[in-house]
């Protein structure tokens, strides 16, 4: 039997596996569809699932064994940043491939990694712009979870309302430890911050597990969405599922894909999910159409390169374009990011999101911060003859060894 | 005072409108057919005709709309309201309410609203339904006219004052009346009068109208900034009690995730890694109770958590008592291999109910009684922190009985002191074992049943209170079950205080620091037990 | 004492293995070609460097849990401290090769706008330093710790917890990316150690060879301390505390010593391993992790050394084999064999095989552990 | 009556009981002698069910108990005061006598008065933890404890150790009342020979496992039991 | 105070939730005095021994140690090293050590971390051991873990343990409890050989045991003393009848 193998590095349990299960079943669901529809270069393709169980270094052994053990083609995977981190090397001295769904805090272009979820760019920004034309925002709350997604993100954004001329005092920043469960302080802190007369919002970068807990107390101290709104990057399908939402009917949450997105590419991929889950409540989100325009950009990228080569794909894949399923085409970028649409959405009381606003085009995702003093100056182009993930554009170097 | 009435400019628009076109004033029915086109601060504007021409059947419209329940036909544009009842959807009128029968799920489009046409519609259903004979919906309404502080609505919500006979009504109208009069271009003398109304509200709502204003010059801002330093000093002194209550309200779960572990744990000296998996175990029977109950018979959902309670009880007892006589039973005498296997425990119980329920988080809803909040004074007490709080001291007053006042706790207290001489006094100790750790256990699903309420139900609940839990008990000294009473109230405050002076993240640093100190001095926790009995 | 009678035989064997393995990895990864059936894969060689550390970390909980009953649930906070001495360092190596190709900053501080390096920084760049730091930092946190909890005589389940509590305020300390140690995704992208890549095969058999020169030094330096007369005292405190008092010992000073020995050989495990997984972050020292190493070393055996490090490398490795083996289920299977274990051999997996030796030719019956506190 | 026939029990491969056969009659005090380390206390608690038999057999009242557990055999009316006091130290004094209500009818759950009457010192110290008393009043406790239950066999294992002069003497005439009711037998271990001897109806001397010399109080001979006592 | 006095207890009280356990009590042992101390159960005999040891702090008065050492700030393992060796009323022994290492740790020797850790045992202390099991007849026991002992066996084994420390003053709390009326007397015996050299304080209900000593007699009651002199003297006391001796 001769089959190409694909790695799926997924927590199956552990803190993670809340949210990445579902991931490792997408990719399942897109594996087999795929095999139906003749596999890839006459070979069929093989799974090879591991569990990383949500222990970071453990990440990177489980990545080593795919690469090294199973030798597999790619690898799709991971959600935490520093899951991702942990595995880099591995890729790295490997030239294995991965594909990488998630919203992350950028900073980061590596050559064998591809960021098919937004960088902060092509969620962060875009939804406060929202925030700011549509709500007429003034004053800001700009809560996370205490690590480096949001820290990062927060920063950036700051960086951005101060440049827009928001003042310091309009700017609340508040951290919380994962699992944070108990709300009360800081909800009532927010609406003490909202009632000084100017229209508040909250940008929320609140992770996983904290928000169930997090949206149950806006809903009972009341925090209407037309008062002060919330507006979240981590929160999807999935996480409304834990919820009751009618009392959150009006908060937003941005991302590049909502299951509710009204196209033919999304009914047929839900029906497919459906199908395969064997479920008919379960629902879709924005990382898993990311691996369904990465799993098909890498198929499309060894089709053209007629093999599976790690060095042929990285070649073959920049420039590749695939549809998405919000209706366009999405494609690979240069610095390994992917253009994709900017969506808002405001939470129904079904559990869905209601998309109140899109970009009218597609935004690239940029690997380094325009925001950031350090890395304005950054480009990445794993194009030759320049081949760098973070080009000083000043210097006109490739800073670093990631050559 | 800008800022307001940029809130309200299209209302401010659609009268300059309605005002200089009296005659073309369109019908209802036109103006409907109007609402699903345009951008959304044209169809804000399109609400406030709407509301403008007073036709009463515009309520329900704009309401059905605000719901998100106005759908038009894909077949011919018709817009109709919406209604999903189990699997099937019926159309009607939405201005007459009459029934237009059955429609496919994929039939209708939606009527996109956001948060700022929501907001138009409140206010403009809230001048709409001022005197409407309900008062709970005047009281919604004259709210609406708070918030939206519309200079225009004086003179209607002058009228409904003069109608107004329920007190609290009239208050927030007085209110509301205070602030349209704020943003009109009133005498001095009226705006000292409507900043004096405001200022009596001493509220957060209050500050937000007066803070604005204090920032102005002039007498009326002068009045406003003394009024906002009052309110401020009033909420410096509410914010403690507010902190105290948030301090209880944590203390109470942290004290419903200890208090079954200070039986396992505390009193049968068994360290019992699997607590927390238990406290899952209680919220997915939450979960399944009410999943049934929605399936069934969905009247009954307010009765969900008084029928998951003792369900819970009974499912998580059950898995306590299999737990014991299958794997504790064999490791009395040999306490820390107890860690070992309720480790294992843990781990199959955490993939047992992702293998069955899923990885994700399952939905248990709060019943009515357990939604929402209640103002006492400026503090805000939310009713499912309120009964979380009063159900924690019924278990725990229960427990504490069972345990002081019952042969069968003295019976429990005996076997976990000295297994070998309790039998020889003819106590039954594999019952009794396996009933106390079926108690604890039985707890520990009980304190599921209320986390399902504040918390998520995911395989991972066990995992977030396992620490939590044990510091409590060990913090208030293990084998008393005052001091996992008094542990968890004192970390539940002491955390709270310090949440809002360090965040809440160097909080729990804190707490952590402290509890370490605080052991220094009380090397056996707060409730500490002394004496010769302790060292025999 | 002499070396002879430290290595009983049951160290004899285990050591003798690891002698084997020591020699025969770096020769099946080096010198067998690939497609030899001995060619060990360099992916092996980097996990069994993995297990090696986490086996002295187990020898190190052992010696005060087994030898002295103190049930440390924060020993994962050492090792963690170790590893991030050591992280620092690499970082340190890095240089200007960053992403930002900032010569002085870890790329985690130039992203987040740092201007200088934090004074604890200083002195990292240098091998020996670091190395120092790794064993002087954990070290010196026993100390403290151990200073004030045995004076005032915590001891038990109260210890256990506040040892947890420690672990578990590090952890969410080092969350905190002002903390400077970059945060959640704590240090990574690493490069080289003292001028060695560190992705080359012969540096990760080096290394491999340092962890069981590591295992092996701290294995014979526990017995060491176990077998001399202060070990008899550290049983003696373990199973009867007051008693020891009153014979003249002054407890606190004996554990303290153990307890600062027991944390730099957790330091040194950390040092070791940094490198070789190529991350250090706050998860080490999340509050399972340190039960984790409680697990091991009641699975292999308690108050035997040589047990610690097996059931260190049984866990790991059945972690490693369950999660690819039956990633949907493995809990299970893991679960299920702590349980059995506990059920049917309650020496641990060395007091098992022992058992089944001696059942066949019986001899001397070794000491028993005895469970006294909880 | 208590039948024991001939049982052997070890401590892993030690064995320690060899062969012992002991009898106890209702009205009678049987009383077992031996050196330190002989096996007193290890037939003790072959007796109530701590230790098991490797053979032999223990009947009480025609039935074999040798296979039941410690409480069936005290539901049965075997109640003992074990060597070591072994109170229940942090249950109060009240506690502890409580605990013999565990087999009683609900009409019988009370201290009978005698208890009192025997050791004055318990009923001040009622509500004091049992781990607080002194030695000698934890053994008085021990003592009270199993009367509670209202035995029918009181196995009794070294009673006078740590308790002062006046009352052990009552504690010899709170025996032979008990032993004068005639509904209950008493086995009882004790090295304090004369206290032993006065009390003594039946008596075995114990040395390394086996009984070496018995016989009823008529016909005992005291340097020979003297002689088994001395190294 | 003379200097022959070892031990000084002026005016210690100490109760418990509001119970006086000690009330008021002085007591002077000399150098090489042996005294029994003899008490209705609840006396305090136990608790004094806790306070002279550093185990419980007295409320009030003073615990001398020869000339001016205050032992009230002396904790357990000060007192045991000043040359205060103690048995306890209920044996107790390092049950998971072998007879032999009980004898072991309880020799006189260097105490520090440093001194135990590079100690090497010597030849002398060897033969000690060797002459201590024999004393205490557990020789054919030395390999055998004491926890398997019996109860008075482990009541031995105290006693060896009490004799290696070869402190200046032995607190003896009932050591002949659980022994055969034979052992008894040899172990009288053993304690009169000791006294002399050392001080020894002795706790014993065992009137024959005590007569056996022929010591000055203490008599506690109620935390404080009651009687004392001769054996003879105090038992004609009709208080201590009363109290303690019963008739
Ligand atoms: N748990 C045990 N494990 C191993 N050996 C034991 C155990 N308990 C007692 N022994 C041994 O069994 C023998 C009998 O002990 P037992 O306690 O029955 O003696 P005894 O006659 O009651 O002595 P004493 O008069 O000292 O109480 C002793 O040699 C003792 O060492
Ligand atoms: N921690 C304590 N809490 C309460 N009471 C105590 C405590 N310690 C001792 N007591 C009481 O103090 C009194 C003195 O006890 P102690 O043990 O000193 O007596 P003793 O003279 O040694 O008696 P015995 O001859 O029975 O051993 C007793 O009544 C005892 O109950
Ligand atoms: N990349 C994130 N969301 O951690
Ligand atoms: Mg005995
Ligand atoms: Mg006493």
């Amino acid at each position: 039997e001769d089959t190409i193998k694909v790695g799926i590095l997924h927590s199956l349990s552990g803190t993670m596996a809340i949210s990445e299960t579902t991931l490792k079943d997408a990719m399942l669901m897109l594996i087999e569809e795929q095999n139906k529809n003749g596999g890839l270069l006459g070979k069929q393709l093989e799974a090879v699932v591991v569990d990383p169980a949500s222990d970071w270094p453990l990440f990177a052994e489980k990545a080593r064994e795919l690469l090294e053990v199973h030798e597999v083609a790619a690898v799709f995977g991971n959600w935490t940043s520093v899951s991702r981190k942990s595995v880099l090397p591995v890729f790295e001295e490997l030239n294995g491939l991965l594909f990488y769904p998630v919203q992350y805090e950028g900073e980061e272009s590596q050559r064998n990694v591809f960021y098919t979820g937004a960088a902060p760019n092509q969620q962060a920004i875009p939804a406060v712009d929202y925030l700011l034309e549509n709500e007429g925002v003034e004053r800001w709350v700009l809560a996370g979870t205490d690590y480096v997604y949001p820290r990062t993100t927060n920063k950036i954004l700051e960086a951005y309302l101060k440049s827009l001329g928001v003042a310091e005092e309009d700017i609340m920043i508040n951290y919380t430890p994962f699992g944070h469960s108990d709300w009360q302080t800081i909800v009532s802190d927010i609406k003490a911050f909202g009632s000084a007369g100017k229209k508040t919002a909250v940008v929320s970068t609140i992770n996983g597990d904290a928000n169930v807990p997090f949206y149950k107390e806006l809903g009972n101290q009341g925090v209407s969405a037309e008062d002060i709104p919330v507006v979240a990057f981590s929160v999807g399908e999935e996480e409304l599922a834990g919820l009751d939402t009618a009392p959150l009917v009006g908060h937003l949450a941005a991302w590049n894909y909502f299951m509710s997105v009204d196209t033919e590419e999304n009914d047929e991929f839900i029906e497919a999910w459906h199908g395969f889950i064997g479920d008919e409540d379960r629902v879709t989100n924005d990382p898993m159409e990311a691996h369904y325009i990465g799993f098909n950009m890498w198929l499309k990228a060894v089709e053209k390169a007629g093999t599976t080569d790690a060095d042929a794909v990285i070649d073959s894949i920049i420039g590749v374009s695939v549809p998405n399923l919000s209706g366009g085409f999405s494609a690979m970028m240069p610095n390994h990011h992917i253009t994709k649409p900017v969506l808002v959405g405001e939470i129904q009381d079904d559990g869905q999101f209601d998309i109140v606003w899109e970009t009218t085009g597609l935004v690239a995702g940029d690997a380094w911060s325009d925001y950031l003093p350090d890395s304005a100056n950054l480009i990445a182009d794993w194009r030759a003859p320049m081949s760098c993930g973070n080009f000083d554009v000043a210097k006109g170097q490739c800073g670093g060894v990631s050559q | 005072m800008t800022r307001l009435t940029s809130l309200f400019a299209p209302i401010l628009m659609l009268l300059a409108l309605v005002t200089a076109l009296p005659g073309a004033a369109a019908t209802l029915e036109e103006l409907m057919q109007r609402l699903p086109q345009g951008s959304y601060d044209d169809r804000a504007a399109l609400v406030m005709e709407i509301a403008a021409t007073g036709d009463e059947r515009a309520v329900p419209l704009l309401e059905a709309l605000g719901e998100g329940d106005l759908q038009e036909l894909k077949s011919d544009g018709t817009l109709v309201r919406v209604v999903k009842e189990g699997k099937t959807y019926t159309a009607y009128d939405p201005l007459t309410g009459e029934s237009l029968g059955e429609i496919g799920r994929r039939d209708g489009k939606k009527v996109k609203v956001n948060n700022g046409l929501r907001r138009a519609i409140r206010s403009a259903l809230g001048i709409m339904t001022l005197r409407h004979p309900d008062p709970a919906k005047r009281l919604e309404a004259a709210e609406a006219a708070f918030k939206s502080g519309d200079p225009d609505q004086l003179e209607a919500l002058d009228a409904a004052l003069l109608a107004e006979s329920d007190r609290e009504v009239a208050t927030v109208l007085g209110a509301a009346r205070a602030v349209a009069m704020l943003n009109s271009d009133a005498t001095e003398a009226d705006q000292f009068e409507a900043v004096t109304t405001i200022a009596a509200m001493g509220n957060q709502d209050a500050l937000g109208v007066l803070l604005p204003l204090a920032a102005g010059e002039g007498p009326v801002a002068e009045a406003a900034a003394d009024a906002v330093a009052d309110i401020e000093r009033s909420q410096k002194v509410w914010g403690l009690a507010q902190n105290v209550w948030y301090g209880l309200s944590l203390g109470s779960v942290l004290m419903l995730a200890a208090i079954g572990l200070a039986i396992t744990f505390g009193v049968m000296g068994v360290i019992n890694m699997a607590h927390g998996e238990l406290i899952m175990v209680g919220a997915y029977t939450t979960f399944v109770v009410q999943e049934f109950i929605r399936n069934t018979m969905p009247e009954m959902f307010g009765w969900s958590l008084l029928i998951a309670a003792p369900l819970a009880f009974l499912t998580a007892g059950a898995v306590g008592v299999a737990i014991e006589r299958g794997i504790v039973r064999h490791l009395y005498g040999r306490p820390l291999e107890t860690l070992l296997a309720t480790w294992g425990v843990s781990l199959i119980l955490q993939q047992t109910v992702r293998s069955i329920f899923g990885p994700n988080n399952r939905e248990v809803g709060n019943p009515d009684w357990m939604s929402g909040a209640f103002e006492l004074g400026q503090l805000t007490i939310t009713y499912n922190r309120l009964w979380i709080l009063v159900f924690s001291l019924i278990v725990f007053a229960g427990l504490l009985a069972l345990l002081k006042r019952t042969p069968m706790g003295l019976q429990m207290r005996a076997v976990t002191q000295n297994r070998a001489m309790a039998a020889d006094m003819g106590i039954r100790t594999g019952w009794v074992d396996a009933m106390t750790f079926g108690l604890g256990a039985g707890i520990a699903g009980l304190a599921g049943v209320a986390l399902s309420q504040i918390d998520n139900v995911s395989p991972n609940l066990g995992q977030s209170y396992i620490v939590d839990s044990f510091m409590v008990v060990v913090f208030g000294g293990a084998g008393n079950l005052w001091g996992a009473f008094a542990g968890a109230f004192t970390l539940g405050v002491a955390n709270k205080f310090l949440e809002p002076v360090a965040g809440a993240v160097l909080a729990k640093i804190l707490v952590l620091v402290f509890i370490i100190l605080f052991i220094q001095k009380r090397p056996r926790g707060l409730f500490a037990l002394k004496g010769r009995a302790v060292e025999a | 004492m002499s070396l002879t009678k430290l290595i009983d035989r049951r160290m004899g064997i285990f050591l003798g293995l690891l002698f084997l393995v020591t020699v025969c990895v770096p020769l099946g990864n080096l010198v067998m070609s690939p497609d030899s059936a001995l060619h060990v894969p360099s992916f092996a060689v980097a996990l069994m460097g993995k297990y090696l550390c986490y086996a002295l970390l187990a020898v190190a909980l052992d010696l005060v849990w087994g030898y002295c009953g103190i049930l440390s649930l924060g020993h994962g906070a050492f090792f963690a401290l170790g590893g991030y001495a050591m992280g620092m360092h690499l970082m340190r190596e890095i240089g200007d090769r960053g992403v930002y190709a900032n010569p002085d900053l870890p790329d985690f501080m130039v992203f987040l706008n740092w201007d200088r390096l934090p004074w604890f920084w200083h002195g990292f760049d240098m091998f020996w330093f670091a190395a120092i730091m790794a064993l002087v930092v954990p070290g010196l946190l026993a100390f403290v710790f151990g200073w004030f909890a045995f004076r005032s005589r915590v001891t038990g389940v109260y210890l256990s917890i506040i040892t947890q509590a420690m672990t578990y305020a590090l952890m969410l300390a080092f969350f905190r990316n002002e903390m400077g140690f970059g945060g959640n995704n704590g240090l990574t992208d690493f490069k080289d150690v003292l001028g060695f890549d560190l992705q080359s095969d012969a540096t990760r058999v080096g290394l491999f060879v340092c962890s069981a020169l590591a295992l092996a030094g701290g294995l014979l330096l526990s017995k060491w301390i176990t077998a001399s007369k202060l070990g008899k005292v550290l049983v003696s405190i373990r199973d009867a505390e007051s008693r020891t008092r009153f014979l003249g010992y002054r407890v606190e000073g004996y554990k303290l010593f153990v307890f600062v020995v027991s944390a730099m050989l957790a330091g040194l495990a950390g040092a070791l391993y940094t490198p070789q997984v190529g991350i250090i972050n706050p998860g080490e020292f999340s509050p399972a992790n340190s039960i984790e190493i409680v697990i091991w070393v009641a699975l292999g055996g308690r108050g035997t050394l040589v047990g610690a490090a097996l059931g260190a490398i049984i866990v790991a490795l059945s972690k490693t084999l369950l999660t690819g083996w039956i990633p949907e289920i493995w809990l299970f299977a893991l679960g299920a064999m702590f349980i059995l274990v506990t059920l049917y051999l309650p020496k641990g997996v060395l007091g098992f095989i022992e058992a089944s030796r001696d059942r066949l030719r019986p001899k001397a019956k070794a000491a028993p552990v005895k469970e006294a506190e909880a | 009556m208590l039948d024991v026939q001939s049982i052997d029990l070890s401590y892993g491969a030690a064995p320690t009981l060899k062969g012992i056969s002991v009898a106890a009659r209702p009205g009678r005090v049987t009383c077992v002698l031996g050196r330190n380390g002989v096996g007193k206390t290890s037939l003790l608690r072959a007796v109530v069910g701590r230790e098991p038999i490797t053979a032999g057999a223990i009947m009480w009242n025609g039935e074999d108990i040798s296979r039941l557990r410690p409480d069936q055999r005290a539901a049965r009316g075997i109640a003992s005061v074990p060597q070591g006091r072994e109170i229940f130290p942090l249950l109060t004094v009240k506690e502890n006598l409580e605990t013999g209500y565990a087999n009683l009818p609900r009409s019988e759950r009370y201290v009978p008065g005698e208890v009192f009457e025997l050791f004055p010192v318990l009923k001040d110290m009622l509500a004091r933890r049992g781990g607080d008393l002194s030695g000698g009043q934890q053994q008085q406790l021990a003592i009270g404890r199993a009367l509670v239950t209202r035995p029918k066999l009181l196995v009794l294992d070294e009673p006078t150790e740590g308790i002062q002069p006046s009352i052990i003497k009552d504690i010899g005439r709170a025996i032979t009342y008990l032993r004068g009711r005639g509904d209950m037998a008493i086995v009882l271990v004790e090295q304090y020979f004369e206290f032993a001897r006065d009390l003594a109806d039946d008596y075995c001397v114990m040395d390394r496992g086996e009984i070496v010399l018995s016989g009823t109080r008529d016909t005992m001979v005291e340097d020979d039991v003297r002689r088994w006592l001395t190294v | 105070m003379s200097e022959k006095t070892q031990l000084y207890l002026n005016g210690v009280s100490r109760s418990f939730d509001g119970f006086k356990a000690i009330n008021n009590l002085s007591l002077i042992i000399e150098r090489g005095e042996m005294r029994a101390v003899i008490g209705p159960n609840g006396a305090g005999k136990t608790t004094m021994m806790d306070i002279i040891t550093g185990k419980t702090r007295p409320d009030t008065g003073e615990v001398i140690w020869g000339e001016d050492t205050d032992l009230t700030k002396v904790d357990e393992a000060g007192s045991a090293r000043l040359g205060i060796g103690r048995k306890f009323q209920k044996p107790t022994v390092f049950e998971t050590h072998t007879v032999e290492d009980n004898l072991h740790l309880s020799l006189k020797a260097d105490r520090s971390v440093f001194g135990t850790l590079f100690h090497r045992t010597t030849d002398a202390e060897r033969a000690r051991v060797d002459e201590l099991l024999d004393l205490v007849r557990l020789t054919a026991q030395r390999d055998d873990l004491a926890g398997d002992l019996s109860h008075g066996q482990k009541q031995w084994l105290e006693i060896g343990m009490l004799l290696a420390q070869d402190p200046e003053l032995l607190l003896v709390d009932e050591p002949a409890a659980g022994m055969t009326d034979a052992e008894t007397m040899r172990t009288a015996e053993l304690l009169r050989d000791i006294a002399g050299k050392h001080s020894v304080v002795v706790v014993e209900h065992d009137m024959e045991f005590v007569r056996a000593l022929g010591c000055k007699v203490t008599v506690l009651h109620q935390g404080a003393v009651l009687a004392d002199g001769s054996l003879d003297h105090v038992s004609a006391n009709p208080e201590v009848i009363e109290t303690y001796l019963g008739r």
